[in-house]
């Protein structure tokens, strides 16, 4: 009998650097430290993700709670102490899944933790990183990116944005757009045009000072009303080029590394911006409809209503066990199957869910942020509308579409 | 079948829809309202956004007679059905233009079915209305009320009452012992609360009412009985809103993908854009014939309306939800900017979606007459 | 006030040639033949579309149940009585409406209905019209439809069967595939090649006689199990030149007219082939809920399956309410908008449809076509599958969507 | 979480899912099953298919000890969980595989919930076990038998028993005064009725017993709680049969948009083909990390296995049901062929999507929990 015989042979792959019991005391501390330092809710409310920060006291806040995160090691948790960070090994998991848990603001300095810091950790100089990593922790500086442009959404490569050599600098023109925090950045990740003539291998990766002269921010509304987004115009500003990450033309090669990161791989330096996690959403959700009246009912009452919210619930529960099962590799069906999958699945289930909820609310959902009546301060139709960022920006759905069935499935390139 | 087969759409509604359909392109109500958005945009500022809309297309409107369209001869209109009535909404809808049209349209039909013909003179004399018959939790059942009734006097809160600041009297749902009963009240006589709401082309609010003394449109006991014959028009009118609607978001997504360039191609050139296009244009489609059909039926079969109605706006509820999601979708980062007309029309396609019901609550109800 | 006088202006605009009351009259006469005239069942069932005839019995009792509908004036009834018709004036909608609503068998030579004789009444020789029409309408000459080839399906232009002039005659070589009726056919629209250089002007449209030396028919099997389709070689197959359809390189153009007529367009000399109309199967789906009871209760009193299937209900009335505005200039959005809408928005509607049977049958469904427990002789089974017939054949909903964004739309071509 | 990280995945489960893959890949149970096909095409000749399956397959599958891995080791078995079970039957669904070894395991947990240990030693000494608790109207409570128990005697008919001709014996569920017990008979002992079905790759059929001696399995009024308990293990492994089926299902028509050339390209550059191709590894996956979720809480925090049940069953009803309609749409003729397996896989997951109920019954047993 093989199986039987299997049995016998079993041997113990615990080959893990740090011990079970190490793990679980780590974690244990991060419960503990989060549930004694939970920050006391803003007078106004906070917007629902780190894009949408630009009140002055939002700001101060959300940098002084990633701050005091930072110093209880729940940020930078396994970077080395070289570059500002902590230095353990296989914590920084933990810490992210029980920032994430615990229900807390986000991070303010998303872009910072979640691509200049992984982009920086692979690509950077030694100096590069003993100058920008500790800061990004911290959040004394903030970050924002600059690779769209008016011209080029999706189709990043087509890129406009120059980059001149001139002596030991670079003179940067060209303008960008739907750039996160860019009213608040102090520094930018830039991608900029170096050759004309060469698409994909005449892009060189900066990092660009928002202070220096020549850099403008325009905000744009969204339809949420919110300002989180800019245009950032630049004009002959100067980069020193010692702020160039990696060889200059390996622009778009380092940018599809951070663009993974932003895609749903694991970013490694902290827990990624968000104000609440599926799982809490769809409890929210839940919690909505059994508590909404309507025609005599609960709306969880209402079986066709209660079937959509289960299927989401569903759903929600295979991202995370999707997750879960990433780093398993006799079951993940090859290394970038489902990583590649988490944003496009993440962000259209969430609109999904936003939407439901709108339904359940029924004619309570025309209500908006700033009405007294509005249920749960207006955040089922601010959320709604703010998921149309999940499903557009950073790789479109149907451009993650394209990526799965190109690299994942081996499917012929449709452009 | 007794419905004729042209859906009772003849010449002389051809010639009105179109009629609308060029004055609201040359008006540009959009364009109107756009100055009165400025500065409103934060959402956490708080208060409900100052109520507008444009006395001038107003009164342009009542000068095309488009508020008598359905008001019978003898009360002063030009006693045309719910055909024309919708035709001329339809357009509304397509503009997306914030008028006191679409509410007295509505309160046209309420009146005809209460055979309350002196009020009706009311309306062709000019008098704008909106409904008002929704309580605090939104049900749609017709005796879902918060307000009562005793003898002509009306206490007690109207919720969701849709161009609150733009009419001149309301037409109230009110409990009292005999059952429900329709009333007419003045805005003056009320305090108007507005809601801060997400759709920018309508107002929205609240109607308190302390003892304020009302005409009666229905006595007590028959107003459900008249709410509910009047909900086929209001449904198919309100459908009818939404698939104009519907209409400018799949015709200006289809630009949008001829000249948005990206790959070196239109983005239209790509089964992923012109697929989900083609999929708005076909739900589109599916809700105006049932519009157009739901109209037919009210006029000339209405032993049929009721059913041919919860069909119109079932569909378009669902017209509305995906044309809103794949527009927005599909103009990438410029259909979410606040600059852009997309987002008006999705937010006034996500409050139309839930007026009345959404389409599960209407397909249930169609479900009982199966 | 304009609308006012407008109603003064208002004229009456009855300027059809055939009265209300002869079309009321001709609508009766209909219903009443029908109603009279119904054949008994078969004792095996009929397959549920024209398409999976194979059996001798089926198709003698098809042919003559057509002859008998033909010959009272149900079929051809606009067609001049030169080629065989009956010389009416807008009488064939109303017969053909009457067809549908009766749930009489359907016409078994659909294709000579509905494609080869609308592409013969435009672009057929006055002698070619003598000669073929009427046989196609009293049933005695089959006809099916030879355009698909095994490398040529969605993309038909890339069709490789040859046609070479010999004289008078032209010698066909190659192969056609999902050839329904081809077993049971006399005559064969066909497209074959002329002209290898000229992708779209070297196509020419011919009728090939199935009785010829060289042809051969091999059926071949559905997933239903059922042989409609069939795979057709020719060999050396001589065709006259007379039984060419217009210009020798015209076929392309030939054929688009006839896939139009197949895609839903008004066919004009009969009711168009299908043993139920989209209502009547709802409407049976309905009563199937109402009927079949699980778990305590009937399905129908389940909400979930019942919003699914009042949804179903809603969409095919739409496409009823199409079918009537289509005809309407003033309503339709542009002559094409509609008609190219039908094959895809009713087949794609039918397999919902089919497929909420399924789930209605629950355990059910599992039951097949000659089990003896089986609901409805297993229809539902049966009828989903072959709703992939549906989508698939005569233009993929892949296709269609291509088309009608396409030429309705204005989007530019894909390929 | 008391449930491992890695689903209790370990070594020896991965190695045996890799044997699992490489026999039946060598085996091709599909291409043995043809031949029997042949002839049987016509849906109207009217009566059951013979039942087939390849024995030697069987035997082998014993050899390899595949029916024992769930069979405690006091009774002879390997004792290994319903993780290593269900890896097994992914695999058994990937090859589509008419095997005796899907009800055994199946039965092998409802043993288990039981505590039937004598009768678990059946299993491991090659006895294949199938269910039979369906009553003729197919609901899925426990207690809709309709099968009646005098003392360990029972009567009446078990409906939609899968494999019925290919296993020795059946779990029973039958009502008497004192409530629901479950009961093992022997095929031999029944009348076997076989259904005509959609399934080529299943048998089923009704299972007629007259006064059948039975060995008790659960005594009268435990049964339905065994019943429930089981029914965790039950759903995780139709759910994982189904996961590999549409894995196949997937790659088939990955592998097929790669060859398949129109308009002089691979049908897979078209965004048409290739989103949807996407979407069915989405929905794949899903249902797959809810399967070996499901299958990792019966394991290691049996109080929540319900839940995750019904969310892995739920899950893969939805994914059969769409990867089954993309796989034969975007195979365009070729799939629609009886020569096609990817038509075996279609009609296996059309059978699989109802066994033990369909996903919105498993949805509103889940709503229960939530």
């Amino acid at each position: 009998m093989a199986a039987y015989r299997l049995k016998q042979q079993l041997v113990n792959n615990m080959s893990e650097q740090t011990s079970q019991s190490e793990r679980d005391e780590f974690r244990e501390y991060c419960q503990r430290w989060l549930e004694e330092n939970r920050p006391p809710p803003t007078k106004i409310p906070l917007p629902q993700n780190a894009y949408e920060v630009t009140f002055h006291d939002h700001r101060t806040y959300l940098c002084d709670w990633q701050a005091k995160c930072y110093e209880a090691q729940l940020i930078g948790t396994d970077v080395p102490q070289d570059y500002g960070g902590h230095g353990h090994t296989e914590f920084q998991a933990i810490a992210s899944a029980e920032v994430r848990k615990a229900n807390v603001p986000y991070f303010i300095n998303w872009i910072g933790l979640g691509m200049t810091a992984p982009t920086l950790l692979i690509h950077g100089t030694e100096e590069q990183k003993k100058r920008f990593l500790p800061p990004i922790f911290s959040a004394e500086e903030i970050w924002c990116q600059g690779f769209s442009e008016p011209g080029a959404g999706s189709d990043l490569v087509s890129l406009q944005t120059s980059a001149i050599k001139d002596g030991d600098n670079w003179i940067i023109n060209g303008s960008k757009v739907w750039t996160s925090l860019g009213a608040i950045s102090s520094w930018m990740l830039l991608l900029a045009r170096n050759d004309k003539d060469d698409k994909y291998n005449g892009i060189t990766y900066f990092m660009a000072d928002m202070a220096r002269e020549g850099v403008t921010v325009r905000p744009i509304h969204k339809m949420t009303g919110e300002s989180g987004f800019n245009e950032v115009f630049l004009e002959d500003v100067v980069i020193p080029d010692n702020h160039r990450i990696d060889d200059v033309g390996a622009g778009w090669k380092v940018a599809m590394s951070t663009l993974t990161s932003e895609r749903g791989a694991a970013a490694g330096v902290g827990a990624v911006a968000s104000s609440e996690s599926p799982l809490t959403a769809v409890l929210q959700l839940i919690e909505l409809a059994k508590t909404t009246k309507r025609n005599g009912i609960t709306v969880w009452d209402d079986p066709v209503a209660r079937d959509r919210i289960v299927n989401v619930y569903v759903r929600i529960e295979a991202t995370m066990q999707n997750a879960r099962r990433t780093r398993i590799k006799a079951l993940n069906g090859g290394a970038m199957r489902l990583p590649l999958q988490g944003k496009v699945v993440g962000s259209e289930i969430a609109q999904e869910l936003n939407e439901i909820a709108l339904s359940v609310l029924g004619l309570k959902s025309s209500l908006y942020v700033g009405d007294e009546h509005a249920i749960d301060d207006g955040k089922w139709a601010l959320g709604y509308m703010n998921t149309y960022t999940g499903t557009i920006s950073g790789g479109s759905s149907e451009i993650q579409r394209n990526i799965l069935g190109e690299r994942v499935l081996g499917l012929p390139k449709t452009k | 079948m007794t419905q004729p087969r042209d859906f009772g759409f003849d010449e002389e509604t051809g010639m009105l829809k179109d009629a609308a359909k060029r004055f609201l392109d040359e008006k540009r109500p959009l364009d109107q309202l756009r100055p009165h958005l400025a500065g409103t945009e934060d959402p956490y500022h708080g208060s409900a956004r100052e109520a507008w809309f444009d006395q001038d297309n107003w009164s342009e409107i009542q000068g095309l007679g488009w508020h008598l369209l359905a008001v019978p001869e003898n009360a002063g209109g030009v006693g045309m059905g719910l055909v024309a009535a919708a035709a001329i909404q339809e357009e509304i809808g397509r503009a997306a233009c914030p008028t006191p049209l679409t509410g007295t349209l509505q309160a046209t039909f309420v009146l005809r079915e209460a055979k309350a013909d002196k009020l009706l003179s009311q309306v062709a004399e000019g008098t704008s209305m909106a409904l008002a018959i929704h309580g605090e939790d939104g049900s749609l059942e017709p005796d879902s009320t918060d307000v009562t009734a005793n003898g002509t006097s009306l206490s007690g809160t109207s919720w969701y009452v849709q161009d609150i600041h733009k009419v001149d009297k309301f037409i109230v749902s009110a409990n009292s012992e005999q059952g429900i009963g329709l009333y007419l009240v003045s805005a003056g006589d009320c305090d108007l609360q507005g809601d801060k709401i997400v759709d920018l082309t309508r107002d929205q609010g609240r109607v308190v009412m302390n003892g304020v003394e009302a005409e009666v449109i229905a006595a007590p006991g028959e107003g459900a009985e008249v709410l509910s014959r009047s909900l086929s028009a209001i449904l198919t009118l309100l459908a009818a809103d939404m698939v104009g609607a519907a209409e400018w978001q799949l015709q200006a997504t289809t630009e949008y993908a001829k000249v948005r360039t990206q790959f070196d191609r239109p983005i239209g050139f790509f089964q992923a854009v012109k697929h989900p296009i083609v999929n708005m244009m076909i739900s589109t489609d599916e809700t105006r014939s049932l519009v157009y059909n739901a109209a037919c039926a009210y006029d000339h079969e209405p032993q049929d309306a009721l059913r041919c109605a919860l069909m119109a706006k079932a569909s378009a509820s669902e017209t509305a939800s995906f044309c809103s999601n794949r527009s927005t979708q599909l103009h990438g980062g410029i259909g979410f900017t606040w600059e852009s007309d997309v987002q008006i029309y999705h937010k006034r396609q996500m409050h139309s979606q839930f007026l009345h019901g959404d389409a599960s609550w209407h397909r249930a109800k169609l479900a009982e007459l199966l």
